[in-house]
């Protein structure tokens, strides 16, 4: 290849590409394990800037047609450090880095998060999550999705919040465990470690093996995707981590996820027509967590927590489209590119507009002090700026047009509508899907306007809202790009769309033809009413304006009373209606009254998470009763220990005589 | 001698060792147990002397002579001084009663017999009956080891599972290298030396050498 | 596409968008009729919109720019859909006449309300956006499905004017369960969405049962005319939709003149009936209380749902 | 002779100790000696890991005992230079005395060097004297403290240990009777000698020295459930004591059980493995429930020896190469970090005068760098990348797969994610939060080199793997699976 007049062989690129996104990183470990001051936190988030930067070339570098393989130089333990990137992972490590990179921006400059320690682990998360994504080998994909996983936990250090952090990292932890089982028993069918030869396992496996692997793996990566019933971690950590780790976690780290779920169903095991039933399956299990998160992200108090809730719901969502994809791909391959095309749309989207309304949202909690949503409102008059950004990111998130929530959405149903009703018992599902599908939407809607509306419309509710601090400097320049990419992704998302439909081809390995687009409508649908919309509005707003009388501020109208701060709306009040309509889900709303005087009582609705009272506690406490009990054999006393070692030599010899 | 007669007296001595072991197992006092493990030892000496003869193998003979020096005299007197020293009451105290600890016994033993079976087929008929006695032996000294409580009675417990061993050492294949068994004496000599130590310590501490009172260390 | 197919439905966008006051004005007055009064003309509405759009507007003082711009936001979404639905002519802006990006538009039109509605910080506001909320979590399912079921019956696609169009080819043929449960589900859909009596009452401003108006309360002036307007397109859509898409029986499928005629009047004919049906409704049944709504609603959505299923089913 | 030089070196320098030298004086001396050792057994082992075994008079050096003798040597070196400072500040705070002080490093290089000669003899039966020496010696430093928890511990270690040992001895007699008549009196208990002849041994012995050898060493090595000593041992005998047993003398048992595999696997294939894999996952469970429950620092990362005892057992039991790879790699893993994790709970404890967990709070604060190493080495210790355990287990687990034996691995892989919760939810806990005790940090250079170099170890081999060590372990897999040098 020639650059700029020099002729470069292919492999020092690539080597140089691998090195100079890799290196920084390290040196920013390195340097950040070592120093402690601001400055160079500064310089070490700085690196991985770099480093993220450099890694956002990985699919132009691709598009020119590089073989992006490359093994480290150093060997280890686990064999060979083999990294090879293909078009979807290349599409992902890109997307992903842009992210990355704008979140780290704005650890740089909200310096909320700031600090050698919490920069360095930046730059291993960033190393973990590109080396998982393009990891070429067994041992290193699992070692790097652990590493993940231990940096996220790391990076989560906050105050007191162990007990959320640990139960992250247990559940993670647990899934990485199934996912080291299902990927060994891949590998030894497979008979090689090297992941680029896995190709179409399933006829090895047989489909009752490949059904149980497709599953323990969906359910392996699905415990960072929050799917049910792993998904107790998220609220509390969302709420009690570092507000950039959250933000890591559920944008960079799902998309890992959903890329290695894709890659290793759709490519490593590959899909049969036999494989269909665990599809349906994963469909309930996703079905039921996307309106599980729906359901409670109604009733959180936090807003962090219903962004924990949204994540669930969007990620279900792509885990949806994904199952889907198994069910179509045999008997309309066309509509399974569609569906998948929808489901890594949304995950591209879900990054972008939850890692902007994650940052919003702490720079809220940053400016007031308060992390309760309803002592907040009134945001909008006092920071201008940061609610104009967040309204773009409500709007994506509720599905609006013209951003890019609207769009793979859109896509989602279409794929939903055009399946070919007349197979199987598909007719039954899809409608009940789509019924599903449309609820969840609506009610994240509901929960998006509560949390929009409560937050920066009305009348603050708290003395710390009315004078809120300014923002720091620089932080909206993270959020308005983000912003703008909402829009950006929104109006221009066919190109994204035929990129990924591309990758999603040569994943596969299907044949190009029919494309997706054979069977969707609308192809320039999200441009034009894009287009339409904002140009529409403009021109009534500017038209309507000329003209007209200048208006006049006045109070808001009280029926003549003076409106004091408790005279609106409470957050909880707006939506009681919706939850009274579906309490049987919420199962149990505590109402806890505390008599401070004689007088003055104080009711407080607690929802707990049904899940951790009525699945996680009880299973703890099964366990603990059980190693009690087995704690129980060791009675201190020597005599016993005896009888133990006679006894295993006794069971022994025994065992070995009769058998 | 004649080989019929010694081939016999091995057997009566394997067969006595046998016997003070479960006299040992009911016996409820301090001293008679002793006596018990020291008549139990000269029997393996006496064992390990006949072998020796019929064998003709000298290194057996220095075995035969260690045992006798080391197990019926000196470890039985160190036993008696530390008895003496920490003033050890003769009751023994059990966990599991005389009759319960001899059905006990009676089952070890048909259980050595049974597990025995097939290595014993492949032996000529004096080794045959040695090894499962020791097999019983050594069982047996485990299970003293379980239902007596004093620090005392472990050690004698450990001692009688050792003389098991050593006849059945000697009984398959006269004996190990003599480095072995030289070691092997040495180890068992330092093992009674430090554990009297300890039972000093353990008096000290606890004025008491009822090995029940050592259960702090557990999980809550 | 020629251009004057191109004059054609910009016309009767312009066109459905000029009735609506009137068909708001229709309705008033049967109901008027009913309850034995006189009843102001069925050209008031035009009078009101009139007057409000000229007066000064009050803005609250805790409002955002996001209050100034949510009427123009309303106004657009009904302005796309009014492109969108099929009224005397069955050919609209395909390929964009997009069912799903319909429903979408329609939850851009509600999102903007319920904002609107927290906005200035009074209880009324809050109070209506929430039960809009709890309405719109599901009426929009409903909607989605019941258009869905045209959708798959007709096999026709996502395009509104496909299917219309392949509804009114069949002709009587195509009357089945499905387009019937379907269509029962889509009328409490529109009763509900519209905020019609029993969901709600859209001429009181009582307290304890407003939804709708609760919302609009902090508006004044020219944006309480747009938002007004935004409503009675939302209606007149709804009620177009109605006639088109579930009995589009004589709505123009060519662009000959004498199709078109008979068109405008079935049109006209349906839309009455359709006002007389709401204005009947309104008059004989009372209004629910708050958390009864759910109950019809669900049973919306399960008719629509039920629709869906037969056929496959059937 | 360099060999013997390596055993005798430690010895003379406890020697040297004993001599009536000031404290301060007998840390230098005993830190030169451990310096010397240290040097002594790489230069002992460099032959023998290149591929020229040493084969001299009683003592034999392959590849196997040269990665045993080099972890014990780095360890001890470790924890002798980790002493060092907690001696003193022990006898400056008036626990132990002088003659204590002294006592102890005389008592701890017997202890070091009789673990060098258990790994470097050429006879099952050294090997086995080896193994029953340790466990004196080192009774003597677990009942170091002399109140009565450190007396009982050392009670029950000792009295089970040499029932152990006891049994161990037996099942020698049957390996030696296994193989008399094939092979010359005097070599009969020689490993090389055992390995080449195996092949005619009687294989009905050999099964009744499996069973005697395994649950013998099994008791020493901490094998569920003959592991009840160690929990008490390890919990009472003071923090550098504690690494040493659990990073190198559960080795020592284990040592011997993978010499004697190798040997049996000749003999009755599939035997051994097994009774070990039965025992490994009976460990793991058992170890698994304990730390669950266990509230007491030194006793949880105990329970964690066991599981990874286990672990090393269930490695050898499934017995492919990959699984036994694992099983070593395991193996060193363990030394490495469980030490640095003990000096870490030493330094804890030391400062806050507790055992338990639930009332230390706050560590990171009050003490950075034995915050961060406590950090480093829990997550090491349960089971985190990039830390080598992790590596380790998922050998053993993709050992476990490739075998076929799925439910044993999903088993193993709960068990596993279970103890990982558990160490996890118990130790992070202590490094934050805030106390309101009255916390010290003892720092010193030698203390901080102790556990950094331990860390940097691990850290090492958690992420790389040379050519020539990978190289190394290749041979061991080969001699482990019965193949002969």
């Amino acid at each position: 290849m020639d650059v700029l007049g020099f002729h470069f062989q292919d492999t020092v690129i690539v080597a140089g590409f691998f090195a100079a996104t890799l290196v920084p990183a390290l040196v920013g470990i390195v340097l950040g394990a070592i120093f402690k001051s601001n400055k160079v936190a500064n310089v070490v988030a700085s690196l991985c800037i770099v480093s993220c930067a450099v890694s956002v070339s990985t699919y132009p570098l691709w598009h020119l047609g590089l073989a992006l393989e490359y093994t480290l130089p150093i060997p280890s333990a686990i064999g060979e450090y083999r990294l090879a990137i293909d078009q979807l992972t290349a599409c992902m490590i890109s997307f992903s880095s842009v992210i990355f990179m704008l979140i780290v921006v704005h650890v740089v400059k909200s310096t909320s998060d700031s600090g050698c320690r919490y920069s360095a682990l930046l730059n291993a998360l960033f190393l973990a999550c590109f080396s998982c994504m393009s990891a070429d080998s067994v041992l290193v994909l699992l070692f790097s999705w652990e590493l993940v996983t231990l940096t996220t936990f790391l990076l989560s250090k906050k105050g007191n919040n162990d007990h959320a952090r640990w139960m992250f990292f247990a559940i993670a932890h647990l899934g990485g465990m199934v996912l080291i089982c299902a990927y060994s028993f891949m590998a030894s069918v497979a008979g090689t470690q090297v992941l680029s030869q896995w190709d179409g396992l399933s006829s090895a496996l047989g489909h009752w093996t490949s059904m149980a692997l497709i599953m323990a793996i969906v359910m392996g990566f699905g415990t960072k995707l929050g799917l049910i019933p792993f998904h107790a971690w998220m609220p509390d950590l969302y709420a009690t981590a570092p507000i950039h780790t959250a933000t890591l976690l559920s944008t960079v780290c799902s998309n890992v996820a959903i890329l290695m779920v894709f890659k290793t169903v759709f490519s490593y095991i590959g899909i049969t027509a036999a494989l269909t039933p665990i599809a349906f399956a994963i469909v309930i299990i996703a079905v039921a967590t996307a309106l599980w998160g729906a359901l409670e992200s109604l009733v959180q108090r936090e807003p962090k927590k219903l962004l924990a809730y949204s994540s669930m719901e969007n990620m279900a969502l792509v885990v949806l489209c994904m199952a889907l994809g198994i069910i179509y791909i045999v008997e309309s391959p066309a509509l399974a590119k569609l569906v998948l095309v929808a489901g890594l749309l949304h995950t591209l989207n879900h990054s972008v507009f939850k890692s902007l309304m994650l940052m919003s949202i702490d720079t809220v909690e940053d400016c007031t002090g308060e992390k309760n949503i309803g002592r907040m409102g009134g945001l909008s008059r006092t920071l201008p700026a940061l609610s104009a950004v967040a309204i773009i990111g409500i709007l994506a998130m509720a599905a609006v047009p013209p951003t890019n929530g609207f769009v793979s959405e859109w896509l989602m149903i279409q794929s939903l509508m055009g399946a070919d009703l007349e197979s199987k018992g598909m007719s039954l599902v899809i409608p009940l899907i789509l019924a599903a599908v449309g609820i969840c939407g609506m009610m994240m809607a509901a929960s998006y306007a509560r949390l929009y509306g409560f937050i920066f419309l009305g009348r603050p509710r708290s003395e710390a809202m009315e004078n809120p601090r300014p923002m720091k400097r620089g932080t909206i320049l993270p959020l308005a790009l983000l912003a703008a990419l909402c829009l950006g992704m929104g109006l221009f998302a066919m190109t994204i769309m035929d990129v990924l439909a591309a990758s999603i081809v040569s994943l596969i390995g299907m044949p190009p033809s029919p494309g997706y687009r054979s069977v969707m409508s609308g192809e320039l649908l999200p441009l034009v009413l894009g287009t339409a919309v904002v140009a529409t509005v403009a021109v009534l707003y500017w038209a309507s304006k000329r003209g007209a009388q200048p208006e006049r501020e006045v109070p808001t109208w009280s029926c003549g009373e003076d409106l004091d701060e408790n005279m609106q709306y409470s957050s909880i009040g707006f939506t009681q209606p919706l939850v009274k309509v579906f309490h049987p889900f919420y199962g149990d709303t505590t109402v806890v009254r505390e008599t401070k005087d004689s007088k003055v009582r104080t009711v407080i609705i607690e929802f707990v998470e049904p899940f951790v009272k009525y699945l996680y506690k009880p299973l703890g406490a099964l366990l603990t009763g059980i190693s009690e009990r087995i704690g129980k054999t060791q009675t201190g006393n020597i005599q016993t220990y005896f009888a133990y070692v006679l006894i295993t030599l006794v069971v022994t010899l025994l065992a070995v005589r009769v058998f | 001698m004649d080989p019929i007669l010694t081939s016999n007296l091995i057997d009566i001595f394997a067969v006595s060792m046998l016997l003070t072991s479960v006299l040992a197992m009911a016996s409820a006092r301090m001293r008679p147990l002793i006596k018990l493990f020291v008549l139990q030892s000269f029997f393996l000496a006496a064992f390990e002397f006949t072998v020796a003869y019929s064998q003709d193998e000298p290194h057996i003979y220095v075995m035969a002579a260690m045992t006798f020096g080391i197990k019926v005299i000196l470890i039985p007197r160190m036993l008696q001084y530390i008895m003496a020293r920490i003033r050890v009451d003769d009751e023994l105290s059990l966990s599991v009663g005389i009759p319960g600890s001899m059905l006990l016994s009676t089952g070890l033993i048909l259980f050595s017999y049974y597990v025995s079976e097939p290595l014993v087929i492949t032996l000529t008929t004096e080794e045959r009956n040695s090894l499962v006695l020791s097999f019983a032996i050594m069982l047996i000294g485990l299970q003293m080891m379980t239902t007596r409580r004093k620090a005392i009675t472990e050690v004698v417990g450990l001692l009688m599972a050792e003389n098991g061993l050593f006849l059945g050492a000697i009984a398959l294949s006269n004996g190990m290298p003599f480095i072995v068994e030289l070691g092997a004496f040495i180890d068992v000599l330092m093992a009674i030396i430090i554990i009297g130590i300890f039972a000093f310590r353990i008096n000290k501490s606890f004025d008491s050498v009822d090995t029940t009172l050592l259960r702090r260390l557990k999980e809550e | 596409m020629n251009p004057f197919e191109i004059v054609l439905m910009a016309l009767q966008a312009a066109a459905l968008m000029a009735v609506s006051p009137l068909v708001v004005g229709i309705i008033r007055k049967i109901k008027a009729r009913m309850q034995n009064k006189v009843g102001a003309s069925v050209l008031q509405p035009y009078r009101d919109l009139r007057k409000m759009f000229r007066k000064e507007s009050a803005v609250s003082e805790n409002a955002s720019f996001l209050f100034r711009l949510i009427p123009y936001v309303c106004l657009t979404s009904m302005l796309l859909l009014a492109a969108m639905t099929p009224f005397v002519y069955t050919q609209v802006i395909a390929p964009y006449a997009d069912v799903i990006a319909m429903v979408y538009i329609f939850t851009m039109f509600r999102f903007a309300m319920v904002l609107g509605g927290l906005e200035g910080g009074s209880a009324f506001g809050g109070m209506g956006s929430s039960r809009e909320v709890m309405m719109s979590v599901l009426i929009e399912p409903a909607l989605l499905i019941s258009i869905m079921t045209l959708s798959a019956m007709t096999g026709a696609g996502f395009d509104l004017s496909a299917i219309s169009g392949s509804i009114n080819a069949r002709g009587a043929a195509a009357i089945c369960p499905a387009l019937l449960l379907a269509g029962t589900s889509f009328v409490i859909t529109m009763v509900a969405e519209n905020t019609r009596v029993p969901f709600d009452n859209p001429d009181t401003h009582l307290e304890l049962t407003m939804v709708h108006e609760g919302m609009l309360l902090e508006y004044s002036g020219r944006g309480l005319a747009i938002m007004e307007f935004a409503s009675m397109v939302r209606l007149t859509i709804f009620m177009a939709l109605l006639g088109t898409l579930f009995f589009p029986w004589g709505t123009a499928m060519a662009m000959t003149a004498a199709e078109l005629s008979v068109s405008l009047l079935a049109i006209t004919v349906k839309m009455l009936a359709i006002a007389f049906g709401i204005a009947l409704l309104e008059s004989t049944v009372a209004k629910m209380r708050v958390f009864r709504m759910p109950n019809m609603l669900t049973a919306s959505f399960a008719l629509a749902l039920m629709a869906m299923v037969s056929l496959y089913v059937l | 002779m360099m060999v013997t030089l390596t055993a005798v070196i430690p010895i003379v320098a406890g020697a040297v100790c004993l001599l009536p030298f000031g404290v301060k004086n007998v840390s230098r001396i005993s830190a030169a000696g451990a310096l010397v050792m240290l040097a002594a057994s790489v230069y002992c082992c460099v032959a023998p890991l290149t591929g020229e075994t040493i084969d001299t008079w009683i003592w034999y050096v392959d590849e196997l005992s040269g990665f045993f003798i080099l972890i014990t040597a780095f360890v001890s070196f470790a924890a002798v230079l980790y002493s060092t400072d907690y001696l003193a500040v022990e006898w400056r705070e008036e626990r132990l005395n002088a003659r204590e002080v002294r006592r102890f490093y005389c008592t701890l290089f017997v202890f070091i060097s009789t673990m060098l000669l258990t790994f470097a003899v050429r006879s099952a039966a050294l090997t086995w004297i080896g193994v029953g020496v340790t466990t004196m010696v080192s009774a003597f430093l677990v009942g170091l403290y002399k109140d009565e928890s450190a007396t009982e511990a050392a009670w029950k270690y000792i009295m089970l240990c040499s029932v152990g040992i006891t049994l161990a001895l037996f099942g020698i007699a049957m390996l030696y009777t296994a193989s008399s008549g094939v092979v010359a009196d005097d070599s009969a208990l020689d490993w090389p000698t055992l390995v080449a002849n195996a092949a005619a041994f009687n294989p009905l012995f050999m099964k009744f020295a499996a069973i005697f050898l395994v649950i013998g060493f099994g008791t020493k090595a901490g094998l569920a459930p003959l592991h009840n000593w160690l929990p008490d041992a390890h919990s009472q005998a003071p923090g550098p004591v504690s690494g040493m047993m659990s990073g190198v003398l559960l080795n020592c048992a284990m040592y011997a059980i993978m010499r004697f595999y190798s040997v049996s696997e000749i003999v009755n294939p599939g035997f051994v493995r097994t009774l070990l894999l039965a025992f490994g996952i009976v460990s793991v469970f058992t170890a698994a429930a304990f730390i669950l429950i266990s509230k007491d620092f030194k006793r949880m990362l105990a329970y964690s020896s066991v599981e990874n005892m286990g672990l090393i057992a269930i490695g050898l039991g499934i017995g492919t190469p990959l699984a036994i790879y694992g099983a070593l790699f395991q193996t060193l893993a363990h030394s490495l970090c469980k030490p640095m994790m003990f000096f870490c709970a030493g330094n804890v404890i030391q400062a806050y005068g507790t055992r338990s967990m639930p009332n230390i709070r706050g560590v990171s604060g009050k003490m950075r760098f034995t915050g961060f190493a406590t950090a480093g080495g829990a997550l090491a210790v349960a089971g985190a990348p990039p830390f080598p355990m992790f590596v380790g287990e998922v050998m053993i687990l993709y050992g476990a797969v490739n075998e076929g034996l799925y439910l044993f691995a999903g088993a193993l892989a709960i068990l596993l994610a279970f103890i990982f919760a558990g160490i996890t939810r118990s130790i992070f806990p202590m490094l934050s939060g805030t106390t309101s005790r009255e916390v010290f940090e003892h720092r010193s250079v030698l203390r901080g080199f102790a556990i950094f170099s331990l860390f940097a170890c691990a850290l090492f081999f958690g992420l790389f793997m040379p050519e020539p060590i990978r190289g190394i372990f290749e041979t061991m897999i080969a001699l482990l699976s019965g193949g002969s040098t």
